[in-house]
C-alpha cells in the first residue's frame, strides 16, 4: 500500500497526514439498479477530497456508504487502518465522522444554538436522572458544551441569529447552520454534500473561505461533492471522478482537468 | 349596567336562589338523552318527569312542598356522571345515577356525603343489604332477583327443567352485564346445566354476528340476555336471522324495550322479557298525567307512550320516590325533609295493593314493602313477551328463590365493605 | 395447549363445513363494508393527504338523514336523492369552513380538524334527529329481506338477501367508482392528485372543486355504508365505532391504495371472524374483533413496513 | 411594560441557561404556583375540586406525558388511554397485594409498569412512522382494555370487573378512597404533577430532549449525526407512558374512585390528544392551558345556563357541548394550528417590546 503511513507537506504548508479512510471495491446495488460499481479510493488525514461527477453517478451513495446509511453489498471500508464491521449510521457519527446534506437536513423546530448544540450529542454523557434534576454531571456537561457550541457559532459568524428559529432563516443561512452543526461534533473527517448547491457567487466565495479555514485552523480532514468543477478545483487536493457508478479518474485537480475520459464525462461525449 | 356586570347578577341570583331553594324537594336525575344508549333512557326519563310535573300540577307537590325534578346529562358517561353527581349534590336529597358505572363511583361518595342512592332495578344486587349498604337503595327488585325469576320461569317452579341443558348468557362486557353472573354460576352448580356466558363489547354491540354463529355451534336450549340500549336490537336481528326461536329467547327488563322489538317486528313475536312493572294502558294514573302533563304540553312525551313497558317504568320509580318521600314526611312531620330522612323514608315504604290503587297504577308494579335490612323489597316481576307489534303480560307473577339470593347478598356485600374499610354500617335489629 | 391451537380448530372446520362456510360469509360482509369505509378514506387521502377520521360519523350522518327524511313522509328514493343533495352540502361546507383555511398545516391538524367534525356531526346530528335507535327503511327501498337457505354438505348456510343486495352493490359502487377514476377527466385529476399535484391542477380543474367531489364521494360511500349496515343492526349513533374498523384495512392495504382498501378490507373481515369463532371464543373468552385486526396489522407492518400492497421505500438523503 | 426584558443582561451561558432568563416569568409562575398551592385550595368548593381543578391537573399530566412522544419525539399515539390504565390496574394491584404500602409511592411505581408496556408497543415505530404508527398504537388501546376486561386477575375477580380504590392512609390521613378530601387529594395531585413537570422541564430543555426533537424533525439526520433513534423513540416511549401511567393513577385514586375498563377506551385518547394539540405540542405550558379549555370548557357551558336563569333541556345543552368542542376544535386550529401556548408566546413577545413596538 502506497505511503499508508507518511505525510507529506503542500505547497501552501498544510500539513496531509496518512491514510484515514479507504474505500475498497465498493459495490452497491438497489434492486437491481447498480449505483456504485467497484470502486476504491482513499482519503487522507488533513486533506481536502473531493468527488464530482454528473447527476446520477453515484456521489451522494458514495457519501452514503462512508456515513453508513448504506451498506454496500460488496467491498469494505477501512477507517483508521482497520476494516469497519457493518455498523449503524448514529455508530459511525460517534467514531468521529460527521457529515452535511445536500438538501439541508436542519431540525426546523429548534433554534440555530440547539441545532448546533445537537452536534455536540456524541460528547454528552449524562445519565437521565442527572438530567431530570438538571443537577450535576448535566448542568456542567450544558455549560461546557455550550461554550464550544458558541466558539462554532463565532467561527462562523452566525451569533446574531442564534436564537431564531432555524424555519425562519435564509437559504445559505441554513446551509452555514448546517455547517456549524457538523463541526461541532468536531469530527475527524467532515464529509459535505454539496456545500454549495443552490448559492449565488457571494455566499459560494464564504462558504469556501469557511471550508478552507476549518480544514486550516482545526485541520479538519474534509471530503465533499460538489457539482461545481471551478470551485472543486481551487478548494480540493485530490479529486475523485465518477460516472455511472463507476470510477473514472483519480487525482490532484491538474490531472483530473487533463484526464480525457473525465472530459469527455463532462461534455456529455459518446463513447 | 353593562353586561359583564348583568351576568354578574345573575350568578349572584342563581347562587342565592339554589341556597333559598329550601322551600322545594330537589330530585336530581343524571339522565342520559344522548349517545349509544339513548334509545333506551329516553322514554324512562320521560316517565320519571312526567310523574313529578303531574304531582306538582295536581297535588302541588308532595306533601304540599313542591318537588323540582330536574335532570343532569350524563350521556352515560361515568365522568359526566360524576360531574353531575358533584353539581348537584348540595342541595339534593337523592341521587339516582342511571348507570351501573357511575352508581359504582357514586356509591362510596354517599357514605360520606350522606344522600341515599335511588338505583331501582339496576346498580349492584348486594344493594338489598340495608345493613352494609346504608345509603343505597335498588327496589323494586335486583338482576338476581330478575335472573331466578327468568330461570324459574324457563325451569318450572324448582327449575327441574334446566337439569342437563344449556343456557348461553348473552350479556354486555361491562359492570352491568356481569351483574348476574355469580348467581347464574350458583344455580348452573347447584340444578346442574351449562352456562355459556357470550359477553357483546360496546364495540361490538350493533355488529354480533360473531357470538351469534357461536349461539348457532354451541345450540343452547336457551338464550338469557343481558342488553342495554342499540345492543338489544343488535342481538335480535341476529336471533331472527339466524332463526334461533323465540321463545328461547328471554332478556332482563332493560331488553323489553318496544322501540328495540320494532326492528323486527313479527318475525319477533315470542321473545320475552321479565320486568318488575306491567304495561297497564288504562290505569287511572294515566289520565292524569295526560290532563295535567301531556294535555299542557309539559313533556317530551306524547299520547303514543301510555301504554308502553318503559314509559310507565318511568312513572312507577317516580312513584317509588315519591312514596319514599311520603314516608319520610309523615314519620317526622315535615314536608321539607333531609337526604337523612329520606334515607328512613325509602327504608320504610310500603306499596301494598290498596296503596296501589288509591295510586291509581293497580296491576303496574307488584306490591312490596321495603325495611332497614332489606332495600330492595324483592317485588318479584312478570314475563312479558312481544305479541309481533307490543309487549303483553305472558305469565303469572314470579317470585325469586328469596333463600338462595338472600345468603349470596349477605356475602357479596361484606366482600365489598371489606374491600372498601372502613365501610359504615348499620345495625337493623 | 398446543392441541387446542393448532389442531383443534382445523378438526372443527371440516367437522363442520357448513358452518365454516356460514363464518366466511359473515366475514365476507362485514368485510365488504370495512372496504367501504377504508375506501372513503383512501379517496381524501389521496386527494388531500387527509386521514380523514370524520368518515365514520358521515355513515351515521347519511344513514340518519335517509331515515329522518322518510319519518317525515318523503318517499324513500326522494329521501335517497335529498341525502344525496345533503352529503354534497356537507362537502361543500367542509371543503370551505373546514379545509380551505387549513390548506398547507401539518397532517395531524388535519386530521384533528376530522375529528372536530366528528363531534360537531355528532351533537348536530343528535340535536336533528335524536338519539334512539332507528329502523333502516330497508323495504320501502326495495331491498330483499328475507334469506335464502343452502344446505351445503347436508349442513345449513343462511344468506340473508339484504347481505346478498349489500355485498351487490358494493361492488357496483366499487366498480363504478374505477371506472369513474380511470376513464372520466376529473377521476383522472383525482388519481393524478394522488401522485402530483402540480400534475393534477395542470388538466385544468381547481383544487377546489376536487376536494369538494371527493368529499361528495366520501358522502355517497358513506350512505351505502349505512344503508347496508343499518339494515343490518339498526340506526345509531353506535354505529360511528365502525370507522375504526377501517384503520387497520389502511395500515395492510396503504393509504392510497383503492385495490388495498378493497382487499384488506376483506381479508380483515374474513379472517377476524375465524379468529374469533375458531380461537378467541374457545380459548380468550371471546370479544377479539376488537383488536385482533389491528394485532394482525401491526404485525404484518413489523415484517413489511409498507403494507402489503405498498411499494419498497428506499430512503434517500 | 411589564414585561420588558431589557436591562437583563445575562454575564455566563449559565444564567443564559437558566430556566427563566427573564425575570418577569419567573415571577408570573410564582404567582401561579401561589395560586395553585396556597388560594385555590383555600377557597375552592367541593365542585370545583372535583369537576375543575383535580381533573384539569390531572388531564394536564396525561397530556404532558403524550406531548412528550408526540410533540417532543414526533410519534403520535392514539393510545394514551390504554397506558393511563395500564398505571392504574398496575395501582390497584399493588395497594391491594401490598395493603402497607403508601398509595402516594404506589402510584409513583404504577408509572414504571407503563413504561415498560410502552417500551413494547414502541417498538413498532422503529419501522413505521406518521398515521401507520398512530393507527398501531390503537392495537394496543384496544387490546389493553379488552385485556383489563377478561383478565379478572386484574380487578381481583370482582363480580363486576371493575376496580373500586380503597381507603388508604398516608401520614395518618385518608389520602384515597371515599374517606379522603377533596383538599388532601388535590394536594397529592399537585405535588406529583409539580415534581414531574419540573422534571420533564428540565429533560426537554437539555440533551434528552435535543434528542427528541432532533428524531422528530428529521430522523435520518438525527441518526447521522449520532443519535441512535432506537433508545431515542423507545426512551421517548418509556418516559411518556411514565408520565401517562401516573397520570393514569392518579385519574382513578385520586379522583374518580372507581374504574372500569372501557372507562380506558379510545375517547379518552382522543380527549388527550385534543389537550396536547388546542395547547400547543411540543410545550408544557400548552398542556396546562388545553386542559383549562377542554376540561373547564363543557362545565363553564353546562352551568352558563344556570346562572343565566335560563331554562334548558339538560339533553340540549349536551348536544350543544359537544357541537361547539368540535367546532371549538376546528375554529382553534384555523386560528392557532400551534395551540394555546404559541398565542401565548406570541403575546409575550409582544409584551416584551410594549409600549414600544418599532
Amino acid at each position: 500500500m502506497l505511503d499508508a503511513t507518511e505525510g507529506h507537506t503542500t505547497a501552501d504548508g498544510r500539513k496531509i497526514g496518512p491514510v484515514v479512510m479507504e474505500m475498497k471495491n465498493i459495490t452497491l446495488r438497489f434492486g437491481g439498479v447498480v449505483a456504485i460499481e467497484n470502486i476504491s479510493f482513499d482519503i487522507r488525514e488533513g486533506e481536502i477530497r473531493a468527488i464530482i461527477g454528473p447527476n446520477g453517478a453515484g456521489k451522494s451513495s458514495m457519501l452514503n456508504v462512508v456515513s453508513g446509511f448504506y451498506t454496500p453489498q460488496e467491498g469494505e471500508v477501512w477507517f483508521r487502518g482497520q476494516p469497519r464491521p457493518p455498523m449503524k449510521p448514529y455508530q459511525v457519527a460517534r467514531q468521529g465522522i460527521a457529515r452535511t446534506f445536500q438538501n439541508i437536513a436542519l431540525f426546523e423546530g429548534m433554534t440555530v444554538l440547539d441545532n448546533v448544540m445537537t452536534g455536540r450529542l456524541t460528547h454528552m454523557k449524562a445519565g437521565l436522572f442527572s438530567q431530570a434534576l438538571w443537577k450535576g454531571r448535566a448542568e456542567a456537561e450544558e455549560t461546557a458544551n455550550r461554550e464550544i457550541a458558541e466558539r462554532v457559532i463565532d467561527f462562523l459568524e452566525i451569533q446574531a441569529i442564534r436564537k431564531t428559529p432555524v424555519s425562519r432563516l435564509p437559504y445559505g443561512l441554513k446551509k452555514r447552520v448546517e455547517l456549524a452543526r457538523a463541526l461541532a461534533a468536531e469530527p475527524k473527517l467532515l464529509l459535505l454534500d454539496e456545500p454549495m448547491a443552490g448559492m449565488n457567487v457571494e455566499e459560494k466565495e464564504d462558504m469556501s473561505r469557511f471550508i478552507l479555514d476549518v480544514n486550516d485552523e482545526f485541520g479538519t480532514t474534509i471530503a465533499l461533492i460538489e457539482h461545481d468543477m471551478g470551485v472543486v478545483m481551487d478548494l480540493s487536493d485530490r479529486v475523485v471522478v465518477m460516472d455511472y457508478g463507476k470510477k473514472i479518474g483519480d487525482g490532484t485537480p491538474d490531472e483530473v482537468r487533463n484526464n480525457q475520459e473525465v472530459i469527455d464525462a463532462y461534455l456529455g461525449v459518446q463513447h | 349596567m353593562n353586561y359583564t356586570a348583568r351576568l354578574a347578577a345573575a350568578a349572584m341570583a342563581a347562587t342565592f336562589a339554589a341556597s333559598a331553594g329550601a322551600q322545594e324537594l330537589n330530585l336530581p336525575n343524571l339522565s342520559y338523552r344522548t349517545g349509544p344508549f339513548a334509545s333506551t333512557g329516553t322514554p324512562v326519563m320521560n316517565g320519571q318527569a312526567d310523574y313529578f310535573t303531574m304531582l306538582n300540577a295536581r297535588d302541588g307537590g308532595i306533601g304540599g312542598v313542591k318537588v323540582n325534578a330536574y335532570e343532569c346529562e350524563t350521556g352515560y358517561n361515568t365522568e359526566k356522571g360524576v360531574e353531575c353527581y358533584e353539581k348537584t349534590k348540595g342541595d339534593a336529597i337523592v341521587t339516582q345515577p342511571w348507570s351501573t358505572g357511575i352508581t359504582l363511583q357514586v356509591l362510596p361518595k354517599t357514605n360520606v356525603d350522606k344522600i341515599p342512592i335511588l338505583a331501582p332495578g339496576y346498580g349492584f344486587s348486594a344493594m338489598a343489604d340495608g345493613e352494609v349498604f346504608q345509603w343505597a337503595f335498588n327496589m323494586p327488585a335486583s338482576y338476581w332477583d330478575g335472573a331466578s325469576m327468568i330461570l324459574k320461569a324457563l325451569g318450572g317452579e324448582d327449575m327441574g327443567g334446566l337439569k342437563g341443558k344449556k343456557i348461553a348468557f348473552l350479556h354486555l362486557d361491562h359492570p352491568f352485564g356481569k351483574e348476574p353472573l355469580p348467581y347464574l354460576e350458583k344455580k348452573a352448580a347447584d340444578v346442574g346445566f351449562e352456562l355459556l356466558p357470550i359477553p357483546v363489547g360496546l364495540k361490538e354491540m350493533q355488529n354480533q354476528s360473531a357470538q351469534w354463529l357461536q349461539i348457532r355451534r354451541e345450540r343452547p336450549d336457551f338464550v338469557i340476555m343481558w342488553g342495554w340500549g342499540a345492543m338489544n336490537t343488535g342481538a335480535l336481528t341476529e336471533a331472527v336471522k339466524t332463526k334461533y326461536p323465540m321463545d328461547q329467547f328471554v332478556g332482563i327488563w332493560w331488553s323489553g324495550h318496544s322501540d328495540d322489538l320494532q326492528v323486527v317486528g313479527q318475525d319477533g313475536k315470542g321473545y320475552r322479557a321479565i320486568s318488575f312493572n306491567a304495561p297497564v294502558e288504562d290505569a287511572p294514573v294515566w289520565a292524569d298525567i295526560q290532563k295535567y302533563v301531556i294535555e299542557p304540553g309539559k313533556t317530551e312525551s306524547d299520547e303514543e307512550q301510555r301504554g308502553e313497558v318503559f314509559y310507565q317504568r318511568g312513572l312507577v320509580m317516580s312513584m317509588m320516590l315519591a312514596e319514599g318521600i311520603r314516608a319520610a314526611q309523615e314519620e317526622y312531620g315535615t314536608g321539607n325533609i333531609s337526604p337523612e330522612q329520606l334515607r328512613w323514608g325509602l327504608e320504610n315504604i310500603e306499596l301494598t295493593a290498596e296503596r296501589l290503587d288509591e295510586l291509581g297504577m293497580t296491576g303496574m308494579v307488584p306490591p312490596f314493602s321495603t325495611s332497614c335490612g332489606d332495600h330492595t323489597g324483592h317485588s318479584g316481576g312478570w314475563m312479558l313477551q312481544w305479541d309481533g307489534a307490543k309487549f303483553v303480560k305472558a305469565s303469572d307473577h314470579l317470585q325469586e328463590n328469596r333463600d338462595e339470593i338472600a345468603p349470596l347478598e349477605v356475602e357479596k356485600a361484606e366482600e365489598y365493605a371489606a374491600a372498601n374499610a372502613p365501610w359504615p354500617t348499620q345495625d337493623c335489629n | 395447549m398446543l392441541h387446542d391451537i393448532f389442531i383443534a380448530p382445523f378438526a372443527d372446520m371440516i367437522a363442520a363445513p357448513d358452518f365454516l362456510m356460514q363464518v366466511l360469509w359473515e366475514g365476507l360482509v362485514s368485510g365488504i363494508l370495512y372496504a367501504l369505509i377504508a375506501l372513503g378514506f383512501v379517496l381524501i387521502y389521496r386527494s388531500s393527504r387527509i386521514f380523514n377520521f370524520a368518515q365514520g360519523i358521515m355513515v351515521v350522518f347519511a344513514a340518519l338523514t335517509l331515515v329522518g327524511l322518510h319519518a317525515m313522509g318523503v318517499p324513500a328514493w326522494i329521501s335517497v336523492v335529498l341525502t344525496l343533495a345533503v352529503m354534497f352540502g356537507l362537502a361543500v361546507a367542509i371543503e370551505r369552513v373546514v379545509l380551505r383555511p387549513l390548506v398547507g398545516q401539518p397532517d395531524i391538524i388535519l386530521f384533528m380538524a376530522t375529528i372536530g367534525i366528528t363531534l360537531f356531526l355528532i351533537g348536530f346530528g343528535e340535536i336533528i334527529f335524536g338519539g334512539e335507535n332507528k329502523v333502516m327503511i330497508t323495504e320501502e327501498l326495495g331491498i330483499p329481506t328475507g334469506s335464502w337457505t343452502l344446505e351445503p354438505f347436508g349442513g345449513l348456510l343462511i344468506l340473508e338477501q339484504k347481505d346478498v343486495t349489500a355485498v351487490a352493490v358494493a361492488a357496483m359502487l366499487v366498480v363504478g367508482l374505477l371506472v369513474f377514476l380511470n376513464r372520466t377527466q376529473m377521476g383522472r385529476a383525482i388519481r393524478a392528485l394522488g401522485d402530483d399535484s402540480q400534475a393534477a391542477l395542470s388538466v385544468g380543474i381547481s383544487l377546489r372543486t376536487i376536494w369538494v367531489l371527493v368529499w361528495f364521494i366520501a358522502g355517497i360511500i358513506a350512505l351505502v355504508t349505512g344503508i347496508a349496515w343499518g339494515a343490518r343492526a339498526g340506526v345509531s349513533f353506535a354505529l360511528e365505532v365502525i370507522a375504526y374498523k377501517a384503520l387497520p384495512v389502511l395500515m395492510l392495504g396503504g393509504l392510497e391504495s383503492i385495490a388495498g382498501a378493497i382487499i384488506g378490507g376483506l381479508m380483515i373481515g374474513v379472517l377476524e371472524k375465524l379468529f374469533e369463532i375458531y380461537w378467541g371464543q374457545p380459548l380468550l373468552g371471546g370479544n377479539t374483533e376488537t383488536w385482533f385486526a389491528f394485532v394482525l396489522a401491526l404485525i404484518v407492518l413489523l415484517f413489511r413496513p409498507q403494507g402489503l400492497f405498498g411499494e419498497r421505500i428506499i430512503e434517500r438523503v | 411594560m411589564f414585561y420588558r426584558a431589557a436591562g437583563q443582561f445575562k454575564t455566563s451561558y449559565r444564567a443564559d441557561q437558566a430556566l427563566f432568563p427573564v425575570r418577569q416569568d419567573a415571577m408570573l409562575l410564582g404567582f401561579i404556583l401561589i395560586l395553585a398551592w396556597v388560594v385555590f385550595p383555600l377557597t375552592a368548593s367541593e365542585f370545583a375540586f372535583q369537576t375543575l381543578l383535580i381533573p384539569i391537573l390531572i388531564y394536564s399530566l396525561a397530556a404532558l406525558g403524550l406531548n412528550i412522544l408526540t410533540g417532543y419525539a414526533g410519534q403520535l399515539s392514539l393510545g394514551t388511554a390504554a397506558f393511563m390504565g395500564v398505571g392504574a390496574y398496575a395501582c390497584y394491584k399493588m395497594v391491594t397485594l401490598m395493603p402497607w404500602m403508601s398509595p402516594v409511592v404506589a402510584i409513583l411505581l404504577s408509572g414504571v409498569f407503563s413504561a415498560g408496556i410502552g417500551v413494547v408497543f414502541g417498538i413498532p415505530s422503529l419501522r413505521i412512522k406518521g398515521f401507520y404508527l398512530a393507527i398501531a398504537t390503537l392495537a394496543a388501546q384496544f387490546f389493553l382494555v379488552w385485556l383489563f376486561e377478561k383478565w379478572a386477575w386484574l380487578y381481583n375477580y370482582n363480580a363486576s370487573g371493575a376496580i373500586q380504590v380503597p381507603n388508604l392512609q398516608s401520614f395518618g390521613v385518608y389520602v384515597s378512597g371515599p374517606q379522603a378530601t377533596s383538599m388532601v387529594q388535590y394536594y397529592v395531585v399537585l405535588a406529583v404533577v409539580t415534581l414531574l413537570t419540573w422534571v420533564c422541564i428540565n429533560l426537554t430543555r437539555g440533551t434528552t430532549g435535543r434528542i427528541w426533537k432532533a428524531t422528530r424533525d428529521m430522523d435520518f439526520a438525527a441518526e447521522l449525526i449520532g443519535i441512535n433513534l432506537m433508545k431515542s423513540k423507545l426512551g421517548a416511549f418509556a418516559v411518556s407512558s411514565y408520565i401517562v401511567g401516573v397520570a393514569g393513577a392518579l385519574f382513578v385514586f385520586m379522583w374518580r374512585g372507581a374504574a372500569e375498563p372501557n372507562l380506558f377506551d379510545v375517547p379518552l385518547s382522543f380527549r388527550i390528544l385534543f389537550i396536547a394539540i388546542i395547547g400547543g405540542l411540543g410545550s408544557i405550558l400548552g398542556n396546562y392551558l388545553g386542559a383549562i379549555l377542554i376540561v373547564g370548557l363543557p362545565v363553564i357551558l353546562g352551568v352558563l345556563p344556570e346562572v343565566l336563569g335560563m331554562q334548558t333541556d339538560s339533553a340540549l345543552a349536551e348536544h350543544l357541548n359537544t357541537m361547539i368542542v368540535g367546532a371549538l376544535i376546528i375554529f382553534f386550529l384555523i386560528v392557532e394550528p400551534h395551540g394555546l401556548a404559541q398565542l401565548w408566546r406570541l403575546i409575550r413577545e409582544k409584551l416584551v417590546i410594549w409600549p414600544f413596538p418599532h
